[in-house]
């Protein structure tokens, strides 16, 4: 085990997967002679070539629409978005060619191939940098939507999109990139589409991605003060969603909170309360409750910004409604 | 017999057409090509007519010389990729034709096993790589087929179709301007039949010469009478060798035009009938070959009403084959989705949820 | 009341509304000359002129950007989407710009505009052109939605989006363009935000939006004669959501299906039920089901597009098992 | 005191420049407004560095005669946006920079009431139309000012600013085309700093004469000095006459540099010491504007290093009086997201769900 930074550790997947297999290319903006807007490719240009490490002009739409036709053409593009905000003008090419291109062709084209880059909010940088968008992704049959929210996952789940023979959206976390874990030092893959309990409880199942995992287990840790012994389900790839993990857990706890950072309405925390009812509705205790970023634009202004994301408070305080407790 | 081979190819001498040699055979393949796709049209829109084909229809009456000009240009390796009017494209190409036939008529024997229907239509064998519903959404996929074969450096050429409508899109230039900079070898061909739909180019193109939609990226520009398939052949093949050669990409505006409607549903009201007649009357591709043929001694007026009579026959039959066969088996709604489908997560593949 | 058909209360809606309000403009592809390619706009040009009915080149998202512009200059535009397929090209804008304009200038500049086109599948025309984005854009604060499903609400709910002083996404259907129903006469506005009960019924409640309306009332048909009394309901504004009268009906029922032509992950059932279980929980008999197209894209042979939207069959065996009748 | 506004104006001659005559004031007016920038941003770059200022921060010192320039060359009604390099251009356009200050500082008496900090700022009094975070979108947001105009015929021209990079996006080609072909009164006017983050124009433009880049469009192009205020000032007029008197947009390129990385956190270390020294101290437009004066008699040096204490001391002020602030009211979390919100509808006005 090495202690890394979620940051090192995509660049060692995709460094490895570069090694692994000359077909794979990282392209995007500033991915190459800047090292990366938030250094994740540093190093990679210098280690890999100016073939293989691509720089781009400002063309969302249009660089995404060419590592799909790179696929096709049996490449293995690695696409860059200096953020998922920009991905909104890319998203014909994500969800009409990606995505369809399989299903259109009947099999004769696949698109193996991964967008990523850091979704939902920064810090202080404004509404029209701060938006989540894997409610979306996931929608779109024929995507797959994978988010780590530590470094050891956030490596063995890059791995695993690279070698996938499907679109992977993978979307990282900027605040998370400086955070540091243990990350084993031999080769590892870990599946796409299984969730990971982050912390084992009985009385509440809290699931959580991304940054919401972090802010899950110290919800957890309050709550355990309080009594309250809480279960952190990660489910690491959103589509498919391991609702089997899930399902286990709330058919133990018979309580649910799910937590997201983005918009509530038909949000990621709606599917899971959704799917909840479905398949575990005689389980539950009390309804699932969800905690996501409140229905307004991202405001720049430190408090405002604070109110509008979600915080460890409102999850424990979720939690100890749903435990009624509160 | 697809619409790339002929039956009919004699031994004669062939023609030279602006210093360039046509064997006959080359010659009578070009010619049974363009036919044999007007026929195939024709048979379509009946089909449609009788609602045996839905949705959106859109045939290329009148564009034949681009599509076989251009595949007789290409290598068999190049890539090729266009818009929702594909079916001319993909026979040229060499896609048997019983195939696209059943997938007009969403048969599980069709092309794409009647998934994609008549705008996206594919032949991965045959480097044909769609078949596109979003105007201009090829245009990048297309410079990705380019970018593959640069990083390969596989010697292969992308021919990227557009419209005269899809080149006022974007990620057009988003496009020229990555393929210009990192010389991609790909082949934009703007299919100009100067009308999207119901707008005539001049009401949507501040500039309608389309071959100079490329300066402003420094990708050159070559302006050819589609209507004419020697030329575009001849052209074409400049074009290619430009592409090939690492000089970049290039943009070439064909000008063509479409007899029919937009898609089987437009009564094309918006052109006047003169000028519907000056092109399919005056500068019909199939009928100006003939002549030039005839002129050759390559052929009689009696051949070609034969050849016609033989490739209507032909049609018929595919149509026949085509409509006989069943239409896919419900599973196939569920294949195709991924390639790694994962088992035991949700929603689960092949099920709702 | 008269007779008309959806499309000639669309038509009626714009035509009365630009008489009414000189800033209103309608601006597209083929809305002019063309007369609309789904023939919404038919007439208008001859009744405006060229100044208030234009035909734009095919740039989705330039135009859509022009009318934000347009906007937040003092016009008031319609912008028509010939499908909203194609709005995927034009998110930003809607989503980065309109959605967001009136937050980030602290109210300086609004955003009132319309956007719209026909959603969801229509008949035969492949995976492309089949896709519904009402969940995506209900995500969105700052966006209202609004999917009328029969001619009298599509001519009074887009008057009132005309009016409205926030950015509408209306999302019409084009199967339902032909469709004929009883209009009045005299001038009315649909307040936006206000569901309409289309049937009553005490065994189950049924929701549903824009085409699967006319679908529920089938199911509805079909469940009496089973015995089963459904109640329709219709949001027709789907952000934000009339969610009072659902939650009433859902307390009289006890037992919900929602039913809608997207994609089920993330979908508006999702919303709708993970809403129901907030704030229902306790009215529900049985977890509320939902009714979505399948998780694939659109085929175009006849017999798998069938099976792919969801069908009043569907609906019915839904409510049936919600009844315990199944 | 604004950027805009002068206290030291003179009543002296003034100076020509190119057959153009500038007085005193307009003068003195006009290298008040550039040092007020140039301080401000410094100020500004120092309040990121204490963390007072969060996210990010883009500063356009060596732009300041664009801004400048470009005002004064405007009319007050003609409408302006921009990118997120917008500190510059909202205070020349005369805004109130305790306002500015406050909103870097995410105050309540932010001009956007702290929602929008250093990327969106607005003025609506002063038609600024922002501060836009993603590159290029203010580009058909322009073009829709410009169809008001157009549709309204109320003579305004909108002046929509953009980078070298913003410059590749499609939007801006799909924007070039309706603006051209509907002849509607805009100026694109493109700063080109020569870099685009990290990308060298080089890196990242086939075509790096951006002034050319409308050609495929018909749109005409003009390159100016932008380290020249009086060039701006006098070649933007001729380019916002060009586009008020009807005959459609036109591209400006403005050369200028940018002295600060992208952001803060750009130690910018992809350009030499050798090209930044050129451009800083060799063409700085401050210094340039001072030396014209001073040769003109219009001041002293001396004049100027009193005037730069008394900026310096104002802006000094100026973020005083910001810092005193206090952050907005947490209420205005659920503020200004509708217009015309639905009572009693989900998601409620001012609460979660
Ligand atoms: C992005 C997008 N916008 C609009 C449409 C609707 N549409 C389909 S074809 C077409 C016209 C395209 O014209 P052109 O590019 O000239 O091709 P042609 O039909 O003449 O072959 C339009 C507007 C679409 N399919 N995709
Ligand atoms: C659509 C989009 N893509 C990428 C970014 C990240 N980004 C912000 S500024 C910038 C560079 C823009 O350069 P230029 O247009 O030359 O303007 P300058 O910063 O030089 O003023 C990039 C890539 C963004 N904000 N939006
Ligand atoms: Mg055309
Ligand atoms: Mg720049």
């Amino acid at each position: 085990m090495s202690k890394i930074t979620y940051r090192e550790a995509l660049n060692q997947a995709m460094c490895e997967e570069m090694r692994r297999d000359e077909r794979v290319f990282l392209m995007g903006e500033e991915v190459a002679e800047y090292n990366g807007a938030y250094k994740v490719s540093q190093g990679m240009l210098e280690k890999f070539g100016s073939k293989r490490v691509i720089d781009t002009p400002i063309t969302e739409l249009g660089f995404a629409g060419l590592g799909v036709g790179a696929a096709m053409a049996g490449l293995r593009p690695i696409i860059e978005f200096m953020t998922w905000n920009f991905a909104i003008l890319a998203l014909d090419q994500i969800v009409n060619a990606a995505a369809k291109m399989k299903y259109m062709s009947a099999g004769q084209y696949n698109v193996p191939m991964v967008f990523r880059g850091a979704g939902g909010s920064a810090a202080r940088v404004g509404s029209q940098h701060s938006q989540s968008l894997e409610n979306w992704l996931a929608n779109v049959p024929g995507l797959k939507v994978v988010m780590p929210s530590n470094p050891a996952d956030a490596k063995g789940l890059l791995k695993a999109a690279i070698r996938d023979n499907d679109t992977v959206c993978f979307i990282e976390n900027e605040i998370n990139y400086g955070d540091v874990g243990e990350v084993p030092d031999e080769e590892y893959i870990i599946p796409l589409g299984k969730a990971d309990i982050k912390r084992v409880g009985s009385d509440v199942t809290i699931v959580a991605h991304s940054r919401m995992t972090g802010f899950a287990l110290l919800a957890a840790e309050e709550l355990a003060k309080q009594g309250i012994e809480a279960e952190v389900v990660d489910p690491r790839t959103i589509k498919p969603l391991d609702e089997n993990t899930i399902l286990a857990s709330v058919a133990k706890t018979n309580r649910c909170v799910v937590a997201e950072e983005g918009w509530r309405f038909a949000g990621i925390g709606a599917e899971i309360s959704a799917r909840i009812m479905e398949k575990g509705f005689d389980n539950l205790d009390a309804p699932v409750a969800r905690v996501t970023g409140k229905d307004v634009p991202m405001a720049y202004a430190a408090n405002l910004e604070r109110m509008t994301l979600p915080s460890v408070a409102d999850i424990v305080e979720a939690a100890r409604v749903v435990c009624n407790r509160a | 017999m697809s619409a790339k081979q002929s039956k009919t190819a004699k031994a004669a001498p062939g023609l030279s057409h602006e210093g360039r040699e046509y064997s006959a055979k080359t010659l009578h393949e070009m010619h049974d090509s363009m036919l044999f796709i007007r026929r195939f049209e024709e048979k379509a829109g009946q089909l449609y007519g009788l609602k045996k084909i839905g949705g959106f229809c859109h045939l290329c009456n009148g564009q034949e010389a681009v599509c076989v000009g251009v595949q007789h240009a290409a290598q068999a390796t190049d890539y090729m990729m266009t818009g929702y009017r594909d079916h001319g494209h993909i026979l040229a190409r060499g896609a048997d034709p019983t195939a696209i036939m059943a997938e007009l008529l969403g048969r599980a024997g069709g092309i794409v096993k009647g998934k994609g229907g008549s705008m996206h239509m594919f032949d991965s064998k045959l480097n044909f790589a769609g078949g596109n519903g979003i105007v201009g959404e090829q245009v990048p996929i297309g410079l990705g087929f380019g970018f593959a074969s640069w990083y390969r450096d596989d010697g292969r050429v992308t021919l990227c179709f557009m419209g005269d409508g899809a080149i006022n899109q974007g990620a057009v230039y988003e496009s020229l301007n990555m393929a210009s900079l990192w010389k991609l070898p790909v082949v934009f061909v703007v299919e100009n039949n100067q009308y999207a739909m119901g707008t005539s180019i001049g009401r949507a193109s501040a500039e309608t010469s389309l071959f100079k939609r490329g300066i402003s990226f420094k990708v050159p520009g070559m302006h050819i009478d589609g209507m004419d398939v020697l030329a575009v052949e001849q052209k074409m093949s400049e074009a290619i060798e430009h592409a090939r050669s690492g000089q970049g990409p290039i943009i070439v505006e064909v000008m063509t035009y479409r007899y029919r409607g937009h898609s089987m549903s437009d009564p094309a009201t918006y052109r006047s009938r003169e000028e519907v007649d000056e092109w399919r009357t005056g500068r019909d591709p199939i009928a100006r070959l003939q002549v030039q043929m005839i002129d050759a001694g390559l052929a009689t007026e009696d051949d070609f009403k034969q050849k016609d009579r033989e490739i209507k026959k032909e049609v018929g039959e595919i149509a026949k084959a085509a409509e006989a066969m069943p239409e896919p088996d419900g599973a196939e709604m569920w294949t195709d989705v991924y390639s790694d489908p994962i088992e035991g997560a949700y929603p689960y593949p092949g099920k709702v949820g």
